[in-house]
Protein backbone atom coordinates (compact mmCIF):
# COMPACT_ATOMS: atom_id res chain seq x y z
CA UNK A 1 0.00 0.00 0.00
CA UNK A 2 0.80 3.66 -0.44
CA UNK A 3 1.68 5.68 2.70
CA UNK A 4 1.83 9.18 2.67
CA UNK A 5 3.56 11.69 5.50
CA UNK A 6 2.72 15.30 6.24
CA UNK A 7 3.78 18.45 8.01
CA UNK A 8 6.12 17.22 11.03
CA UNK A 9 5.46 13.65 10.18
CA UNK A 10 7.01 13.93 6.75
CA UNK A 11 9.89 15.97 8.23
CA UNK A 12 10.37 13.45 10.72
CA UNK A 13 10.16 10.06 8.49
CA UNK A 14 12.29 12.23 6.18
CA UNK A 15 10.25 11.22 2.90
CA UNK A 16 6.55 12.57 1.72
CA UNK A 17 5.32 9.05 0.85
CA UNK A 18 6.61 5.76 -0.06
CA UNK A 19 4.84 2.22 -0.83
CA UNK A 20 4.99 -0.33 1.47
CA UNK A 21 4.66 -4.44 1.51
CA UNK A 22 2.92 -4.85 5.26
CA UNK A 23 2.77 -8.16 6.75
CA UNK A 24 -0.84 -9.52 6.76
CA UNK A 25 -0.88 -8.78 10.44
CA UNK A 26 -1.12 -4.82 9.98
CA UNK A 27 -5.53 -5.39 9.15
CA UNK A 28 -6.15 -1.65 10.61
CA UNK A 29 -4.55 2.22 10.70
CA UNK A 30 -3.14 1.55 13.90
CA UNK A 31 -2.22 -1.58 13.06
CA UNK A 32 -0.04 0.50 10.15
CA UNK A 33 1.30 3.09 12.47
CA UNK A 34 2.49 0.47 15.04
CA UNK A 35 4.63 -1.21 12.00
CA UNK A 36 5.77 1.70 10.46
CA UNK A 37 6.97 2.59 14.16
CA UNK A 38 8.71 -0.79 14.95
CA UNK A 39 11.76 0.66 12.13
CA UNK A 40 13.09 3.01 14.54
CA UNK A 41 14.83 6.18 14.09
CA UNK A 42 12.59 8.83 12.43
CA UNK A 43 9.78 7.13 12.14
CA UNK A 44 9.78 5.95 15.64
CA UNK A 45 10.15 9.45 16.65
CA UNK A 46 7.25 10.42 13.86
CA UNK A 47 4.77 7.63 15.34
CA UNK A 48 5.75 8.02 19.14
CA UNK A 49 2.24 9.64 20.09
CA UNK A 50 -0.32 8.15 18.14
CA UNK A 51 -2.64 10.51 20.28
CA UNK A 52 -0.50 13.48 18.00
CA UNK A 53 -1.81 11.90 14.58
CA UNK A 54 -4.26 12.00 12.79
CA UNK A 55 -5.57 9.73 9.25
CA UNK A 56 -6.79 8.90 6.31
CA UNK A 57 -7.33 6.32 4.30
CA UNK A 58 -8.12 7.11 0.52
CA UNK A 59 -8.51 10.55 1.15
CA UNK A 60 -11.09 9.87 3.58
CA UNK A 61 -10.78 10.64 7.31
CA UNK A 62 -10.57 7.58 9.37
CA UNK A 63 -9.98 6.44 13.44
CA UNK A 64 -6.82 4.21 13.61
CA UNK A 65 -9.52 1.41 13.91
CA UNK A 66 -10.45 1.95 10.72
CA UNK A 67 -9.15 -1.30 7.90
CA UNK A 68 -6.46 -1.06 5.68
CA UNK A 69 -5.55 -3.43 2.65
CA UNK A 70 -2.96 -3.69 -0.30
CA UNK A 71 -3.83 -0.89 -2.87
CA UNK A 72 -4.59 1.50 0.05
CA UNK A 73 -3.31 5.36 0.09
CA UNK A 74 -2.92 5.74 4.09
CA UNK A 75 -1.94 9.32 5.25
CA UNK A 76 -0.74 10.24 8.05
CA UNK A 77 -0.52 13.66 9.55
CA UNK A 78 -0.86 16.36 12.86
CA UNK A 79 -4.25 17.50 13.13
CA UNK A 80 -4.46 20.00 10.15
CA UNK A 81 -3.94 23.89 11.01
CA UNK A 82 -5.51 25.61 7.99
CA UNK A 83 -7.38 29.38 7.31
CA UNK B 1 -16.00 27.51 -6.73
CA UNK B 2 -13.22 25.84 -4.82
CA UNK B 3 -9.60 26.65 -5.49
CA UNK B 4 -6.09 25.61 -3.43
CA UNK B 5 -3.14 28.30 -5.01
CA UNK B 6 -0.04 29.31 -4.32
CA UNK B 7 -0.55 32.91 -6.48
CA UNK B 8 -2.90 35.71 -4.72
CA UNK B 9 -6.37 36.49 -4.74
CA UNK B 10 -8.64 39.48 -5.57
CA UNK B 11 -11.25 39.67 -2.52
CA UNK B 12 -12.77 42.47 -5.15
CA UNK B 13 -12.80 40.34 -7.98
CA UNK B 14 -14.35 37.35 -6.18
CA UNK B 15 -17.26 39.13 -4.39
CA UNK B 16 -17.80 40.57 -7.74
CA UNK B 17 -19.01 37.48 -9.43
CA UNK B 18 -21.84 36.99 -6.86
CA UNK B 19 -23.31 40.97 -7.56
CA UNK B 20 -26.45 39.58 -9.62
CA UNK B 21 -30.14 40.26 -9.48
CA UNK B 22 -31.23 37.27 -6.99
CA UNK B 23 -28.47 38.05 -4.62
CA UNK B 24 -29.11 40.19 -1.95
CA UNK B 25 -26.04 39.99 0.17
CA UNK B 26 -22.57 38.95 -0.07
CA UNK B 27 -20.49 37.91 2.80
CA UNK B 28 -16.62 37.52 2.72
CA UNK B 29 -13.83 36.20 5.04
CA UNK B 30 -10.24 37.21 4.33
CA UNK B 31 -7.80 36.00 6.05
CA UNK B 32 -4.43 37.82 6.45
CA UNK B 33 -0.75 36.46 7.63
CA UNK B 34 -0.12 38.53 10.63
CA UNK B 35 3.56 39.92 11.57
CA UNK B 36 3.63 38.22 14.75
CA UNK B 37 2.82 35.02 16.75
CA UNK B 38 4.36 33.76 20.58
CA UNK B 39 5.52 37.43 20.67
CA UNK B 40 7.76 36.61 18.07
CA UNK B 41 8.32 38.48 14.93
CA UNK B 42 7.00 36.11 12.12
CA UNK B 43 9.20 36.01 9.39
CA UNK B 44 7.68 33.95 7.18
CA UNK B 45 4.58 31.11 7.02
CA UNK B 46 4.77 27.95 4.83
CA UNK B 47 1.38 25.99 4.10
CA UNK B 48 1.33 22.54 3.15
CA UNK B 49 -1.61 20.43 1.53
CA UNK B 50 -2.80 16.94 0.82
CA UNK B 51 -3.34 17.78 -3.16
CA UNK B 52 -6.66 16.30 -4.02
CA UNK B 53 -8.15 15.13 -0.56
CA UNK B 54 -7.76 18.77 0.01
CA UNK B 55 -9.86 19.65 -2.87
CA UNK B 56 -12.40 17.05 -1.97
CA UNK B 57 -12.36 18.23 1.96
CA UNK B 58 -13.64 22.51 0.73
CA UNK B 59 -15.75 20.71 -1.91
CA UNK B 60 -17.72 18.79 0.53
CA UNK B 61 -17.46 21.71 3.32
CA UNK B 62 -19.15 24.02 0.77
CA UNK B 63 -22.32 21.27 0.01
CA UNK B 64 -22.76 21.01 3.57
CA UNK B 65 -23.44 24.89 3.48
CA UNK B 66 -25.69 24.74 0.75
CA UNK B 67 -27.65 21.71 2.56
CA UNK B 68 -27.68 24.03 6.02
CA UNK B 69 -28.43 27.32 4.44
CA UNK B 70 -29.90 28.60 1.11
CA UNK B 71 -27.13 30.23 -0.73
CA UNK B 72 -27.01 31.49 -4.55
CA UNK B 73 -22.41 31.14 -4.44
CA UNK B 74 -19.65 29.87 -2.37
CA UNK B 75 -16.27 30.66 -3.36
CA UNK B 76 -13.41 29.28 -0.85
CA UNK B 77 -9.76 30.25 -2.48
CA UNK B 78 -6.86 28.84 -0.07
CA UNK B 79 -3.20 29.73 -0.61
CA UNK B 80 -0.40 27.41 -0.05
CA UNK B 81 3.43 27.66 -0.61
CA UNK B 82 5.44 30.41 1.23
CA UNK B 83 3.85 34.01 2.49
CA UNK B 84 4.86 36.82 4.38
CA UNK B 85 3.46 38.96 6.69
CA UNK B 86 0.63 41.36 5.28
CA UNK B 87 -0.64 38.59 3.07
CA UNK B 88 -3.73 37.32 1.86
CA UNK B 89 -4.42 33.05 2.87
CA UNK B 90 -7.93 32.61 2.92
CA UNK B 91 -10.86 34.18 1.24
CA UNK B 92 -14.64 32.50 1.60
CA UNK B 93 -17.11 34.34 0.30
CA UNK B 94 -21.10 33.37 0.43
CA UNK B 95 -23.89 34.86 -1.35
CA UNK B 96 -27.69 34.47 -0.43
CA UNK B 97 -30.64 36.42 -0.88
CA UNK B 98 -30.85 37.75 3.20
CA UNK B 99 -27.48 38.48 5.34
CA UNK B 100 -28.10 36.17 8.25
CA UNK B 101 -27.68 33.03 5.49
CA UNK B 102 -24.36 34.83 4.13
CA UNK B 103 -23.12 35.57 7.17
CA UNK B 104 -23.62 32.25 8.82
CA UNK B 105 -22.60 30.30 5.86
CA UNK B 106 -18.79 32.55 5.97
CA UNK B 107 -18.82 31.86 9.69
CA UNK B 108 -19.51 28.22 9.56
CA UNK B 109 -17.17 27.84 6.15
CA UNK B 110 -14.57 29.10 8.01
CA UNK B 111 -14.65 26.64 11.23
CA UNK B 112 -15.05 23.77 9.02
CA UNK B 113 -12.14 25.02 6.77
CA UNK B 114 -9.91 25.23 10.08
CA UNK B 115 -10.46 21.97 11.53
CA UNK B 116 -11.28 19.65 8.24
CA UNK B 117 -9.60 21.02 5.15
CA UNK B 118 -5.88 19.17 5.09
CA UNK B 119 -3.79 22.59 5.41
CA UNK B 120 -0.41 22.54 7.91
CA UNK B 121 1.49 26.12 8.67
CA UNK B 122 5.19 26.23 9.49
CA UNK B 123 6.59 29.43 11.31
CA UNK B 124 9.85 30.42 10.40
CA UNK B 125 10.21 33.11 13.44
CA UNK B 126 13.54 34.55 14.74
CA UNK B 127 14.08 31.76 16.97
CA UNK B 128 13.76 28.87 14.76
CA UNK B 129 10.74 27.19 12.67
CA UNK B 130 7.39 25.26 14.51
CA UNK B 131 4.70 24.01 13.17
CA UNK B 132 1.48 25.93 14.20
CA UNK B 133 -0.35 23.16 16.96
CA UNK B 134 -4.57 22.68 16.30
CA UNK B 135 -6.36 24.83 18.58
CA UNK B 136 -9.16 23.60 20.74
CA UNK B 137 -10.66 26.88 20.10
CA UNK B 138 -11.15 26.26 16.13
CA UNK B 139 -12.45 22.67 17.69
CA UNK B 140 -14.80 24.13 19.58
CA UNK B 141 -16.07 26.45 17.14
CA UNK B 142 -17.34 23.81 14.35
CA UNK B 143 -18.51 22.29 17.36
CA UNK B 144 -21.29 24.42 17.96
CA UNK B 145 -22.24 23.70 14.22
CA UNK B 146 -23.65 20.29 15.06
CA UNK B 147 -25.48 21.09 18.23
CA UNK C 1 -14.56 55.08 8.34
CA UNK C 2 -18.15 56.10 7.18
CA UNK C 3 -19.54 57.76 3.76
CA UNK C 4 -22.63 58.29 2.22
CA UNK C 5 -22.65 59.08 -1.17
CA UNK C 6 -24.64 58.35 -4.30
CA UNK C 7 -21.90 57.23 -6.15
CA UNK C 8 -20.74 53.55 -6.45
CA UNK C 9 -17.76 51.38 -4.00
CA UNK C 10 -15.69 48.83 -4.55
CA UNK C 11 -15.90 46.36 -2.06
CA UNK C 12 -11.82 45.24 -2.88
CA UNK C 13 -10.67 48.62 -2.53
CA UNK C 14 -12.43 49.23 1.41
CA UNK C 15 -11.02 45.42 2.31
CA UNK C 16 -7.49 46.03 0.89
CA UNK C 17 -7.49 49.39 3.15
CA UNK C 18 -7.19 46.84 6.28
CA UNK C 19 -5.02 44.76 4.63
CA UNK C 20 -2.31 44.83 7.61
CA UNK C 21 0.25 43.18 9.75
CA UNK C 22 -1.55 43.29 12.72
CA UNK C 23 -5.16 42.31 10.91
CA UNK C 24 -5.55 38.56 11.16
CA UNK C 25 -9.68 38.89 9.79
CA UNK C 26 -11.11 40.97 7.56
CA UNK C 27 -15.13 40.26 6.82
CA UNK C 28 -16.92 42.14 4.84
CA UNK C 29 -21.14 42.67 3.94
CA UNK C 30 -21.86 43.89 0.44
CA UNK C 31 -25.80 44.40 0.42
CA UNK C 32 -27.03 44.18 -3.60
CA UNK C 33 -30.33 45.59 -4.58
CA UNK C 34 -32.63 42.89 -5.80
CA UNK C 35 -34.47 42.31 -8.85
CA UNK C 36 -37.93 41.28 -7.36
CA UNK C 37 -39.70 42.88 -4.70
CA UNK C 38 -43.40 41.50 -3.54
CA UNK C 39 -43.44 39.10 -6.10
CA UNK C 40 -42.94 41.64 -8.89
CA UNK C 41 -40.34 43.47 -10.97
CA UNK C 42 -38.08 46.01 -9.15
CA UNK C 43 -37.46 49.16 -11.75
CA UNK C 44 -35.44 51.09 -9.57
CA UNK C 45 -35.04 51.50 -5.89
CA UNK C 46 -34.13 55.29 -4.53
CA UNK C 47 -32.77 55.84 -1.06
CA UNK C 48 -33.26 58.99 0.90
CA UNK C 49 -31.60 60.10 4.18
CA UNK C 50 -31.49 62.62 6.51
CA UNK C 51 -27.99 64.16 5.86
CA UNK C 52 -26.20 65.06 8.78
CA UNK C 53 -28.02 63.22 11.20
CA UNK C 54 -26.94 59.93 9.39
CA UNK C 55 -23.43 60.64 9.73
CA UNK C 56 -24.13 60.95 13.27
CA UNK C 57 -26.11 57.63 13.51
CA UNK C 58 -23.27 55.77 11.69
CA UNK C 59 -20.35 57.14 13.63
CA UNK C 60 -21.93 56.16 16.69
CA UNK C 61 -22.91 52.59 15.70
CA UNK C 62 -19.47 51.93 14.73
CA UNK C 63 -18.31 53.64 18.56
CA UNK C 64 -20.50 51.03 19.20
CA UNK C 65 -18.68 47.81 17.87
CA UNK C 66 -15.52 48.84 18.63
CA UNK C 67 -16.14 48.95 22.08
CA UNK C 68 -17.73 45.50 22.12
CA UNK C 69 -15.39 43.82 20.02
CA UNK C 70 -11.42 44.63 19.39
CA UNK C 71 -11.18 45.90 16.26
CA UNK C 72 -8.77 47.11 13.92
CA UNK C 73 -11.03 49.23 11.74
CA UNK C 74 -14.56 49.24 10.57
CA UNK C 75 -15.48 50.85 7.34
CA UNK C 76 -19.11 51.59 6.51
CA UNK C 77 -20.36 53.55 2.84
CA UNK C 78 -23.97 53.17 2.10
CA UNK C 79 -25.72 54.61 -1.02
CA UNK C 80 -28.27 56.98 -1.32
CA UNK C 81 -30.56 58.16 -4.20
CA UNK C 82 -31.73 56.41 -7.31
CA UNK C 83 -30.50 52.46 -7.43
CA UNK C 84 -30.94 49.83 -10.76
CA UNK C 85 -31.23 45.95 -9.49
CA UNK C 86 -28.03 44.60 -8.77
CA UNK C 87 -26.23 47.73 -7.92
CA UNK C 88 -24.40 47.59 -4.81
CA UNK C 89 -25.90 49.82 -1.99
CA UNK C 90 -24.03 49.28 1.02
CA UNK C 91 -20.97 47.81 2.50
CA UNK C 92 -19.44 46.82 6.27
CA UNK C 93 -16.07 45.84 6.73
CA UNK C 94 -14.52 45.18 10.04
CA UNK C 95 -10.63 44.17 10.47
CA UNK C 96 -9.57 42.30 13.65
CA UNK C 97 -6.60 40.08 14.71
CA UNK C 98 -9.38 37.14 15.43
CA UNK C 99 -12.17 36.05 12.90
CA UNK C 100 -14.91 36.08 15.44
CA UNK C 101 -14.77 39.51 16.58
CA UNK C 102 -14.82 40.67 12.65
CA UNK C 103 -17.65 38.33 12.12
CA UNK C 104 -19.50 39.16 15.21
CA UNK C 105 -18.67 43.51 14.72
CA UNK C 106 -20.28 42.73 10.90
CA UNK C 107 -23.40 41.15 11.91
CA UNK C 108 -24.45 43.60 14.84
CA UNK C 109 -22.97 46.92 12.20
CA UNK C 110 -25.22 45.50 9.73
CA UNK C 111 -27.78 44.98 12.28
CA UNK C 112 -28.07 48.68 13.66
CA UNK C 113 -27.48 49.57 10.42
CA UNK C 114 -30.60 48.66 9.68
CA UNK C 115 -32.71 50.14 12.71
CA UNK C 116 -31.02 53.02 13.79
CA UNK C 117 -29.49 54.44 10.68
CA UNK C 118 -32.23 57.36 8.86
CA UNK C 119 -32.48 55.94 6.02
CA UNK C 120 -35.96 55.40 3.97
CA UNK C 121 -36.04 53.30 0.76
CA UNK C 122 -38.75 54.07 -2.32
CA UNK C 123 -39.26 51.22 -4.70
CA UNK C 124 -40.31 51.71 -8.47
CA UNK C 125 -42.03 48.55 -9.34
CA UNK C 126 -44.40 47.71 -12.40
CA UNK C 127 -47.41 48.25 -10.32
CA UNK C 128 -46.44 51.97 -8.96
CA UNK C 129 -43.84 53.69 -5.94
CA UNK C 130 -43.77 52.20 -3.15
CA UNK C 131 -42.19 53.24 0.37
CA UNK C 132 -40.69 49.93 1.93
CA UNK C 133 -41.74 49.21 5.13
CA UNK C 134 -39.63 48.49 8.28
CA UNK C 135 -39.63 44.46 9.01
CA UNK C 136 -39.82 43.02 12.40
CA UNK C 137 -37.52 40.61 11.66
CA UNK C 138 -34.86 43.59 11.61
CA UNK C 139 -35.87 44.87 15.12
CA UNK C 140 -35.37 41.32 16.39
CA UNK C 141 -31.72 40.83 14.63
CA UNK C 142 -30.97 44.14 16.13
CA UNK C 143 -32.36 43.55 19.98
CA UNK C 144 -30.61 40.04 20.32
CA UNK C 145 -27.03 42.74 20.69
CA UNK C 146 -28.70 43.84 23.95
CA UNK C 147 -29.42 40.74 25.40
CA UNK D 1 -38.55 75.76 15.77
CA UNK D 2 -37.61 74.10 12.37
CA UNK D 3 -39.35 70.87 10.96
CA UNK D 4 -38.09 68.46 8.70
CA UNK D 5 -40.24 65.48 6.88
CA UNK D 6 -38.83 62.51 5.16
CA UNK D 7 -40.20 59.70 3.29
CA UNK D 8 -43.90 59.67 2.67
CA UNK D 9 -44.32 62.08 5.21
CA UNK D 10 -42.03 64.59 3.22
CA UNK D 11 -44.54 63.63 0.16
CA UNK D 12 -47.82 63.93 2.38
CA UNK D 13 -46.81 67.34 3.92
CA UNK D 14 -45.69 68.41 0.90
CA UNK D 15 -42.29 70.03 1.43
CA UNK D 16 -39.01 68.50 3.08
CA UNK D 17 -38.50 71.20 5.53
CA UNK D 18 -40.44 74.51 6.83
CA UNK D 19 -39.67 77.01 9.75
CA UNK D 20 -42.89 77.02 12.26
CA UNK D 21 -44.19 79.30 14.71
CA UNK D 22 -45.21 76.98 17.33
CA UNK D 23 -48.27 78.55 20.25
CA UNK D 24 -46.48 78.31 23.75
CA UNK D 25 -48.93 74.85 24.67
CA UNK D 26 -46.54 72.78 22.04
CA UNK D 27 -44.19 71.91 24.67
CA UNK D 28 -43.37 68.38 23.17
CA UNK D 29 -42.97 65.89 19.76
CA UNK D 30 -46.25 64.78 20.46
CA UNK D 31 -47.81 68.43 20.82
CA UNK D 32 -46.10 69.42 17.47
CA UNK D 33 -47.11 66.83 15.80
CA UNK D 34 -50.50 67.35 16.81
CA UNK D 35 -50.38 71.11 16.42
CA UNK D 36 -49.15 69.89 12.50
CA UNK D 37 -52.15 67.48 11.73
CA UNK D 38 -54.68 70.07 13.06
CA UNK D 39 -53.77 71.91 9.93
CA UNK D 40 -55.82 69.28 7.66
CA UNK D 41 -54.71 68.27 3.93
CA UNK D 42 -52.11 66.80 3.82
CA UNK D 43 -50.40 67.28 7.20
CA UNK D 44 -53.75 66.16 8.45
CA UNK D 45 -52.94 63.17 6.02
CA UNK D 46 -49.44 62.76 7.32
CA UNK D 47 -50.02 62.43 11.20
CA UNK D 48 -53.41 60.42 11.12
CA UNK D 49 -51.50 57.61 12.96
CA UNK D 50 -48.50 58.48 14.90
CA UNK D 51 -47.73 54.90 15.59
CA UNK D 52 -46.60 54.76 12.56
CA UNK D 53 -44.27 57.97 12.87
CA UNK D 54 -40.43 58.49 14.35
CA UNK D 55 -39.19 61.70 15.47
CA UNK D 56 -35.80 63.00 16.61
CA UNK D 57 -35.22 66.38 17.94
CA UNK D 58 -31.36 68.04 17.25
CA UNK D 59 -30.80 64.90 15.10
CA UNK D 60 -31.07 62.95 17.86
CA UNK D 61 -34.26 60.13 18.15
CA UNK D 62 -36.51 60.83 20.98
CA UNK D 63 -40.26 59.53 21.66
CA UNK D 64 -43.53 62.08 21.37
CA UNK D 65 -42.90 62.84 25.05
CA UNK D 66 -40.01 64.58 24.32
CA UNK D 67 -39.30 68.36 24.95
CA UNK D 68 -39.14 70.58 21.79
CA UNK D 69 -38.52 74.98 22.18
CA UNK D 70 -38.20 77.49 19.79
CA UNK D 71 -34.64 77.21 18.24
CA UNK D 72 -35.32 73.43 18.10
CA UNK D 73 -34.81 71.32 14.95
CA UNK D 74 -37.32 68.30 14.93
CA UNK D 75 -37.75 65.77 12.54
CA UNK D 76 -40.79 63.55 11.69
CA UNK D 77 -40.42 59.95 9.19
CA UNK D 78 -41.20 56.50 9.24
CA UNK D 79 -39.68 53.93 10.88
CA UNK D 80 -36.19 53.49 9.04
CA UNK D 81 -35.61 51.06 6.13
CA UNK D 82 -31.54 51.48 4.89
CA UNK D 83 -29.33 48.55 4.64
Amino acid sequence: MKVLYFAWLRQKVGRGEETVEAPSSVRTVGDLAAWLGARGGGYADAFADLKRLRAAVNQEYGDFSVAVKAGDEVAFFPPVTGG
Amino acid sequence: MIRVQSEDFDPGVEIGRFQREDVGAIVSFTGVVRGESHGERLVSMTLEHFPGMTERELERIAVEARTRWSLQGVSVVHRVGELRPGERIVLVVTAAAHRQAAFEAAEFLMDYLKTRAPFWKRELRASGEYWVEARSSDDEAAARWSR
